[in-house]
């Protein structure tokens, strides 16, 4: 199993050495990864069938919890077979469709690698393990809608549906997180246990939210929907397999898989049911007004998200059978319908709905692919399409109290719209006159027409035969989506009843529409003007917003003047060490043991206090430098009075030593000019002074502090019995703490090399770093 | 003596503070001298003074006989000067290129455009 | 009275007036030179100081501040003069 | 002559050895005996020089504190009463002295007595410019002067 | 247990630059002895790795005199991990000195203070002594002075200027706290310190002191308000120089805050909150400036602001958990941050600009090199499974656990920043053609006209920092086992305070 | 006895220098100062000294060191009074209104701060 | 600078300091002095001699650039410290000849400490300083 999922990856790292060899003729091959895939999970078949399911566990990360632990259920087989078997045509119509382009091999290479996200999203039982097979798609997916990169378009929906899905992502994260924090474990399985701790948890409202935020940003639910139609950038293949039938039921996956662990309640459900609802119906009737083929599919298709959502939300054994089988319906119809729109594109050149009539006359076998998967996207009796959406019927009306009423008419009117758009990509390219500057176009290898048709052909057979797809996979998934048995099964005929009426309803209703409705430049233009209001444009006025806010935040905080930065770090720690100092105790000084003051040592610190003055408020930078050292001198014979010859020769000599310095480089300086206003050197003043009282209003603390001299006693009786030294300062300088100085000089010495540099190397122009 | 030096400290480490605030880097170059030394003394005060007694054992003694000050903060500020020598060195000598670059000591006029960057 | 407490009372807080009197021209200025002078001198009393100092503790540890002092403060002054010269002749 | 003074130097340090007191004022005791051990020993004329110099020294030395004693006091009675009698100016002193340490220890002799200060000697070292606190009359002071501490200092060098 | 193993780190580099002083000119000699240098320090700290991974807390008392009289040194598995990283990040920044430093630069001293400061960086790493650390703090501000001014252009100057007042400032307040620490205690061995300062009675100056604290190491790491210098100076030096700045020098000051407040002093409510407040800010406000600059280096400059928000946040929270998830973060960002400035580097060389505006077409003419990058820069949004993603677990759980959301909130904000910075920056740089992005004008590539083995000097260390970095990503295990022993040694000094002092003293 | 010595000689030095102190401060102007300061800064140093050296008798080092301190001194103090009087000089530091005379005057080579002696051409 | 007084007496004030540096740096062990403050004396006698006879004869006096013996006295320094890890000792432990030196005194390895001390501050302020005045020139 795990070599299954990550056969795709393994693959997809490949392609960076041996790619190149792979390009043209070979690319082909690559598709047996897929089909081969398939072909074992279509052997799990049997098992599910039997109400097993299947579990693998790899150690990866055990002390985190996270494990490649896999889970093979009814729902994830379904999703599986989905992800293989579209992937396998997928991979099939790839080849041809990108043959002689020059990154085929990163094509598939990204696709390969996609695929093993996908696959290990659906089989993961560990809810961050899926999460990080979560975020694989999503990378995928932006390689892959920017795959035509020197397309600006390309690559700003790139960016687009990444942000929205990134973003979701690292919301879903948390949630994620959060539920297995509350669980105890990460795992799904075990979760399952836990969940009506769960749904009585405090918190249970966040982490539906954080899950939500993720579900519904992957499936492009109404308001973040507007990347799918942007990530129509991508190849057609690509808009098949990702933005279709794979990657966007990402969201859908992962609300049925948490069904039951957090479903079941009100929280669940009407934000499902609302946001669904609001997403099918807004999408629809916007596929209304689209004259490109994958704009309207894409609409289209988040209709359809929002269907599922929808489905899920309303939690009945019914709906979640019906989402089951809609997953199945919307793969097989949608994905055949995006790649008969490829081949369109492909080789008529355009995709515009307006400029496309009678291709049938040119392009029979896809004239069958897009009308079946037109006709199963409308719900035509004998299509799979049919049962998917009595059983959305059914659901709908099986729920309670005014809700029958209300979901059914917005079941209702999704499904007429979703028709509409449903017959204008798959049958109005075919249909009428065939236009004179399509004449030439000519039926292209047989993988690219083949790959629709399959697809349509099986959704006729799920349609006539539903059983094959019933016991075998969608009972089993939703059943795991229950995590009880559904109880109901797939018929085609259900008698005359509420639900025929509204299938009939909505297929007249449909076909009528479209019969009178014609697309054209002018109803796109007619919405465009809504534009203002559109999700997109306010997320683009939020996203242009916090930009703006960013950047005054920035500048105004990183505005180029040190004295500024200085400023807010003393205001900051002023305000911090006098938000401690006068909260808990008076601060006391006891003074019976300071030792006595005498004359001359008062003068000299006097003399220090008006040095200092002088060194502040002087106008001559010579004065101010000849004020520093008499600072220097006055501290040094502080330093004399109070026991430390070494450290008054020293801070002499480096005193003196500094004032040379200065004196060499001061040379041509202009005087100082006052720069700053009155103002200015107040608020100054105020905050050094305060600063300055805080550190002595400190000092007497720690005064106040008995003192702990073992250390220094230490010092003094061994200096010279253990190191052989009288002057205890040296003997710990080059002894006891000889590191400290032997560092100190190698300061000196970068210092010394420092200035060396600074003042002699001058670098000519070739020498850039 | 003790309150004499707290005072002073504090002094230190106000005007450090001021000077650091100005646009002129030959004052910001003062405030950091300021600023060391009123750290220096800070370490010296708060390791306990004392007054008169080196810690130097006489020529003839092995141990001390007497009190001796404490030669820990000694050797630590002796360490923080040279090192803040060296600091001060290369800083001084910062001076003069900026001075040599911008023609003033004004560390306003040093600020570069975003569009120069590299 | 000893010699010690002589020097504590009468020698050190005239030395120390004296600093406090050649501080007051260091402030006054008016020009450079003048500043440079007094910080010479201070650094002539200094070294008096600690002298008298070593003798009042009887620390002679501390002649030897004296004597750095010494040594080295005529480096400051030249260096000032140098420089007052070389912007001089600018 | 120099020979001389190091033969003087090692007797006082033998001196120093043989009493074994580590002393300033032995040392200096030695020293003295030796100098006069050797005036005794002396018989050769032409090097008598070193004899002579040694008590010139000590006089010129003399001089040199009467002087400094002198202007000094009469430098802090001028200071200490409000009034100054001053007449400041800055005189330019032709010397004789010749040699790099001639003029350098001339200009610090002047320079350390109260009253007058060495500004700057000339390119070609043939001028002093001296400063001088009261300032009279310049010839009166140049021939003070040469006869005071340029006179008796050459003495001593040459 | 005395092992002079311990202080191999420090001395190999020591010895490298004095080798390499006296080899000054010679700057072939210089770059051989430097990757010889820094392969031998690798191998060193591995060894030291592995000793204390396997044998417990290594000490050294130098010059054999007990703690605290001596200054101690003391490898822990924080200390030898963060030694083990400098390494790598030292040798991958030595290699691709060799070719991607202006020879001019190592004429005047650029590799002897480079291992300077590598030489810093360890020896803050192990030292147990708080004096000694602020002389290795020293020696590695000074060190990074000159390499940011090294090669005097005027940006450097005046990123100089802010980083070097801001710098000292911070010496300041650490150098104010040591000496209010020795005042209250007596001592300056940490082990020491942790004992007496657990013991003393007056919080309130506790807390005091370690507002000092806070706030030295809070500018060297570039914590919101102190961390202004950082942009204001990352973009300017030579991008090797860069690397170990991104990468190490604000993490020696992360290094210095989970030292100091999980030895010395333990975090109450008070720190606590202030740590997790600063922690919010120092991310909203890195992620605020990361998003609006358009020059590569001033991105990662903000986003190393950002980042650092992740670890404090990790240090406010102060559980096992919390402590987990910042040190893996730590650990990360170490590798990828300079990774990060070495790719800014290799681009720069590429293209001859590091403006996303006018850089382009990178995919198109050098996939390979794209794609290793590509690793990199996901590594750091924290793409799973990526090294950037496992520390967020941790960092979101301890949130939880403690009710921290408002930090959460921030850590999302903050990766979503990283995100959208990132793969914004990937699509310019590398997706847009250089046609579009310069119209007429075409940059210079100094890459191309290098020989092989040039090029392979200056891509290796990238791929070999990559490789640690994926391996961090794939092999977060192993990395999980070092940093949970590491938040357990943090939430338990004891054996720390008693390999240090000897067994006698009782805790 | 050698305690009154110190005691005497000390209150000569300090008087010395608080005689350089009240001179520097009141002279008026910058040559007077400086000519007063030198002497009698270096004499009352000189004295201090010469106190630490009789006070240490057993010391020889401690004596030896005042004696240098005093050469020292004595040696430098007119040199340094000497530079920074001509470093004056070329400022321009203006001279009391007292003065009498100023045979410095135009002697200085503006460009190369050489200094005449007004007997080059003819010799006197 | 241009002075003939100073340079006689730079000329004898070169010998007085260096013999005092050297001082200093013995003592250290037992009085205020060591190899950081006898560098500091050492440097200033050159640094003297530089001002009055230019940077460049005083650079021909010491034959040696300055900045030639900061990787010595580190090196000196640093062998000093390790030296006593290869006899298996902790690093920096104070190794000391039996009997003190006549003149010298105890000599061990905290002197070669100090002489290195010495030879890199010397080092370090005379390149510092010489670098600024060529600079300036
Ligand atoms: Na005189
Ligand atoms: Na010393």
């Amino acid at each position: 199993m795990l070599a299954a999922v990550l056969s795709g990856l393994i693959v997809s790292i490949l392609y960076i050495p041996f790619g190149k060899y792979l390009k043209d003729r070979l690319s082909i091959c690559v598709s047996f990864l897929p089909i081969a895939l398939f072909a074992y999970f279509a052997s799990f078949i049997p098992t599910i069938r039997d109400g097993g399911h299947i579990t693998f566990h790899y150690p990866w990360v055990p002390s985190l919890g996270i494990n490649l632990d896999f889970h093979l259920d009814g729902l994830s087989l379904l999703f599986s077979l989905l992800i293989t078997g579209i992937g396998s045509l997928v991979f099939l119509y790839a080849a041809p469709y990108l043959k002689g382009h020059r990154y085929l091999d990163r094509f598939y290479a990204y696709l390969s690698l996609f695929m093993a996200a996908m696959l290990g999203l659906v089989l993961a039982d560990n809810v961050l393990l899926l999460f990080i097979f979560w975020e694989l798609t999503s990378i995928s997916s932006f390689f892959l809608i920017g795959f035509n990169n020197d397309n600006a378009d390309s690559r700003k929906s790139s960016l687009i549906a990444l942000g929205i899905t990134g973003g979701g992502g690292f919301l879903l994260m948390a949630g994620l997180i959060l539920m297995g924090h509350l669980s105890g474990s990460y795992s799904i399985q075990e979760m399952l246990g836990a969940n009506e701790y769960l749904k009585g948890h405090a918190l249970y409202g966040w982490i539906l939210a954080l899950v939500f935020a993720g579900a519904f940003t992957k499936s492009a639910q109404f308001p973040f929907h507007f990347w799918l139609p942007g990530a129509m950038k991508a190849p057609t293949p690509v808009s098949a397999y990702l933005h279709s039938a794979t990657m966007v039921k990402a969201g859908i996956y992962l609300l049925a898989r948490l069904n039951p662990v957090l479903g079941g309640t009100d929280y669940w459900m009407y934000p499902l049911v609302i946001i669904g609802g609001v997403t099918m119906l807004y999408s629809a009737f916007h596929s209304l007004f689209r004259t490109d083929l994958k704009a309207i599919l894409a609409y289209s298709t988040i209709a359809a998200l929002g269907i599922l959502v929808f489905l899920i939300g309303i939690g009945t054994p019914e709906s979640l059978l019906a989402a089951s089988v809609f997953i199945l319906v919307h793969a097989l119809y949608k994905a055949s319908l995006f790649l008969t729109t490829g081949v369109i594109d492909h080789e008529t050149g355009t995709r515009d709905v307006t400029r496309l009539s009678g291709l049938r006359k040119v392009l029979w076998p896809l004239s069958i692919a897009g009308i079946l998967a037109a006709l199963s996207s409308a719900g035509v009796p004998l299509t799979f399409g049919f049962i998917g959406k009595d059983l959305i019927y059914e659901a709908t009306l099986h729920t309670v109290g005014v809700l029958p009423i209300v979901l059914t008419a917005l079941a209702l009117l999704t499904n007429v719209l979703v028709l509409y758009a449903g017959f204008l990509a798959g049958i109005k390219p075919f249909t009428g006159p065939l236009p004179q500057n399509l004449t030439q176009v000519h039926l292209p290898n047989a993988l690219m027409w083949g790959a629709p048709l399959v697809l349509a052909l099986l959704g006729l057979l799920f349609g006539c035969l539903p059983f094959l797809a019933d016991d075998a996979l969608l009972n089993p998934a939703a059943h795991a989506m229950l995590q009880a048995p559904i109880g109901t099964s797939l018929k085609i005929w259900h008698g005359f009843n509420t639900v025929l009426l509204l299938s009939g309803i909505t297929l007249v209703s449909g076909v009528l529409l479209y019969v009178i409705r014609k697309p054209s430049q002018r109803s796109l233009a007619s919405i465009e003007r809504f534009n203002a209001w559109s999700p997109r444009h306010l997320f683009g006025k939020v996203a242009q917003y916090s930009k703006a806010f960013s950047r005054r935040y920035t500048h105004t905080l990183h505005n180029g003047f040190l004295r500024v930065y200085l400023l807010r770090i003393i205001v900051f720690a002023v305000l911090l060490l006098a938000f401690r100092l006068f909260t808990g105790g008076p601060i006391r000084l006891t003074l019976d043991q300071l030792s006595p003051v005498s004359v001359y040592e008062i003068i000299v610190a006097a003399i220090l206090i008006a040095a200092i003055f002088l060194a502040v408020t002087t106008s001559s930078r010579l004065t101010a430098v000849v004020a520093t050292s008499v600072i220097g001198y006055c501290i040094c014979l502080q330093f004399v009075f109070y026991s430390a010859p070494d450290l008054a020769m020293t801070q002499f000599s480096i005193d003196t030593l500094t004032v040379v310095l200065f004196v060499l480089v001061l040379f041509r300086l202009p005087p100082f000019l006052n720069l700053a206003n009155r103002l200015t050197r107040i608020r100054d003043w105020t905050v050094a002074s305060a600063f300055g009282a805080v550190i002595s209003l400190i000092a007497i603390q720690v005064l106040n502090q008995p003192f702990d001299g073992a250390v220094s006693r230490f010092y003094g009786d061994n200096a010279y019995t253990l190191a052989k030294g009288k002057n205890v300062v040296n003997v710990i300088l080059v002894d006891f703490r000889g590191f400290d100085t032997l560092f100190e000089i190698v300061v000196l010495s970068i210092a010394a090399i420092g200035v060396f540099s600074l003042l002699k190397l001058r670098l000519n122009a070739s020498e850039k770093e | 003596m003790e309150i004499v030096l707290v005072l002073l400290i504090g002094i230190l480490y106000a005007s450090g503070i001021f000077m650091l605030l100005r646009r002129s880097m030959v004052k910001l170059l003062i405030g950091l001298t300021l600023l060391g030394n009123g750290a220096n003394l800070l370490i010296f005060l708060l390791g306990g003074i004392t007054k008169g007694k080196p810690p130097v054992i006489d020529t003839a003694a092995k141990l001390f006989t007497d009190v001796y000050a404490d030669p820990v903060p000694q050797a630590l500020i002796l360490t923080a000067i040279v090192i803040s020598f060296g600091l001060q060195a290369f800083a001084i000598v910062l001076l003069k290129r900026v001075y040599v670059l911008v023609n003033s000591d004004d560390l306003d006029d040093l600020n570069t455009p975003e569009e120069e960057d590299i | 009275m000893t010699l010690s407490a002589y020097i504590d009372y009468v020698i050190l807080p005239i030395l120390g007036l004296s600093l406090l009197l050649v501080f007051i021209r260091l402030v006054r200025g008016p020009s450079v030179v003048d500043r440079v002078v007094a910080l010479d001198l201070l650094i002539t009393i200094g070294v008096s100081v600690i002298t008298v100092y070593s003798i009042s503790t009887q620390k002679s540890t501390l002649i030897d501040v004296a004597m750095i002092l010494a040594l080295i403060a005529f480096l400051g002054t030249i260096a000032f003069a140098y420089y007052l010269e070389k912007r001089g002749r600018k | 002559m120099v020979k001389q003074f190091l033969m003087n130097l090692l007797l006082a340090f033998i001196w120093v050895a043989l009493t074994g007191v580590l002393y300033y004022t032995n040392f200096l005791f030695g020293f003295a005996v030796g100098f006069f051990l050797m005036w005794l020993m002396n018989r050769n004329e032409s090097d008598h020089r070193y004899f002579t110099r040694v008590p010139k020294i000590i006089g010129f030395f003399l001089y040199f504190l009467y002087e400094m004693i002198k202007a000094n006091i009469q430098v802090a009675y001028d200071m200490v009463t409000p009034k100054f009698f001053m007449k400041p100016g800055i005189v330019k002193y032709p010397m004789n002295a010749k040699s790099e340490v001639e003029i350098n220890l001339l200009s610090t002799v002047i320079s350390l007595t109260p009253g007058t200060l060495i500004l700057d000697v000339s390119e070609d070292r043939k001028v002093l410019y001296i400063h001088v606190m009261y300032l009279k009359n310049k010839e009166q002071f140049i021939q003070q002067i040469k006869d005071g501490f340029e006179r008796k200092l050459l003495e001593i060098l040459r | 247990m005395t092992d002079n193993t311990l202080i191999f780190p420090v001395l190999v580099h020591l010895f490298t630059a004095i080798v390499t002083l006296f080899f000054w000119r010679k700057t072939v000699s210089q770059r051989v002895i430097s990757i010889m240098g820094s392969v031998v320090a690798m191998g060193v700290s591995i060894e030291l790795f592995a000793k204390v991974w396997t044998g417990g807390i290594l000490t050294l008392q130098a010059a054999g005199w007990d703690a605290p009289f001596g200054i101690s040194f003391v490898a822990d598995v924080f200390s030898s991990s963060m030694v083990l990283l400098t390494s790598f990040s030292g040798f991958a920044v030595s290699l691709y000195s060799a070719t991607g430093v202006a020879r001019g630069r190592m004429l005047y001293g650029y590799f002897p203070i480079f291992h300077f400061l590598l030489m810093g960086l360890n020896g803050a790493f192990l030292t147990g002594d708080i004096f000694n650390l602020y002389v290795w703090f020293e020696v590695i501000i000074i060190a990074s002075f000159v390499l940011m001014t090294l090669g005097g252009r005027k940006a450097q100057i005046e990123g100089s200027v802010k980083y070097m007042a801001m710098n000292i400032l911070a010496s300041t307040f650490f150098l104010t706290g040591i000496g209010i620490l020795y005042g209250i205690t007596g001592t300056l061995n940490m082990a020491d310190l942790s004992l007496k300062i657990g013991a003393l009675e007056n919080r309130k100056l506790v807390d005091i002191t370690a507002i000092f604290f806070v706030i030295g190491f809070g500018i060297k790491s570039a914590v919101f308000p102190l961390y202004f210098w950082l942009p204001s100076s990352y973009h300017t030096p030579p991008s090797a120089v860069a690397a170990v700045f991104g990468g190490l020098l604000t993490k020696v000051g992360i290094y210095a805050l989970f030292r100091i407040f999980t030895l010395i002093f333990i975090p109450d409510d008070f720190l606590s909150t202030l740590l997790i407040v600063l922690a919010i800010f120092t991310i909203l406000t890195g992620t605020f400036g990361a998003v609006i600059k358009n020059n590569i280096r001033r991105v990662f400059s903000y986003l190393i602001v950002c980042h650092i928000g992740f670890m404090i946040g990790g240090l406010g929270m102060y559980s096992e958990i919390a402590l987990t998830g910042a040190l893996f973060y730590l650990f990360h960002d170490i590798l990828v941050k300079t990774n990060s400035f070495l790719i800014a580097g290799l681009i720069r060389k590429l293209r001859g600009t590091m403006n996303m505006d006018k850089l382009g077409g990178l995919y198109a003419e050098y996939p390979l090199l794209s794609l290793l990058m590509a690793i990199v820069l996901f590594s750091l949004v924290g793409i799973p499974p990526l090294s950037g993603f496992w520390p967020k677990i941790y960092l979101f759980e301890a949130g939880f656990m403690d009710h921290h959301y408002l930090l959460i909130g921030a850590i999302i904000i903050g990766s979503f920043a990283t995100l959208y910075v990132i793969t914004n920056l990937w699509a310019k740089v590398f997706w847009k053609d250089q046609t579009t992005a310069t119209g007429e004008e075409l940059l210079t590539d100094d890459f191309k006209p290098m020989t092989r083995f040039r090029k392979a000097l200056l891509v290796t260390p990238i791929a070999f920092l990559a490789a640690i970095t994926l391996y961090i990503g794939l092999g977060a295990e192993n990395i999980t086992l070092v940093v949970q022993h590491i938040a357990r040694e943090m939430k338990d000094p004891s054996p720390y305070v008693e390999a240090v002092l000897g067994t006698n003293v009782s805790p | 006895m050698t305690a009154i010595l110190i005691g005497i000689l000390c209150t000569i030095g300090a008087l010395a220098i608080l005689i350089a102190a009240i001179g520097i401060l009141r002279m008026p102007d910058f040559y007077l100062r400086l000519s007063v300061t030198v002497k009698a800064a270096t004499l009352g140093g000189g004295l201090l000294l010469l106190c630490a050296a009789f006070y240490f008798p057993d010391e020889v080092s401690v004596t030896t060191k005042a004696l240098a301190i005093i050469f020292f001194l004595t040696l430098t103090a007119p040199v340094a009074a000497h530079l920074i009087a001509r470093a004056a000089y070329f400022i321009g530091t203006e001279q009391w209104k007292g003065t009498v005379r100023d045979d410095l005057a135009g002697m200085y080579d503006k460009e190369t701060h050489t200094l005449g002696s007004g007997k080059e051409s003819g010799g006197d | 600078m241009n002075s003939t007084i100073l340079k006689t007496a730079s000329n004898y004030l070169l010998p007085i300091l260096l013999l005092f540096s050297i001082f200093l740096l013995l003592r250290g062990h037992y009085h205020p002095g060591g190899g950081f403050v006898g560098g500091l004396i050492a440097s200033i006698a050159f640094v003297l001699h530089s001002f009055t006879h230019g940077t460049d004869a005083t650079l021909r006096l010491l034959r040696i650039h300055p900045g030639s013996l900061i990787p010595v006295g580190l090196g000196l320094a640093a062998l000093s410290m390790f030296a006593p890890m290869l006899g298996g000792q902790p690093v920096m432990t104070g190794l000391w000849l039996e009997e003190p030196l006549p003149v010298i005194g105890m000599v061990g390895s905290a002197l070669f400490f100090d002489l290195g001390v010495y030879l890199v501050v010397v080092g370090v302020v005379l390149t510092i300083l010489f670098t600024i005045s060529q600079y300036s020139e």
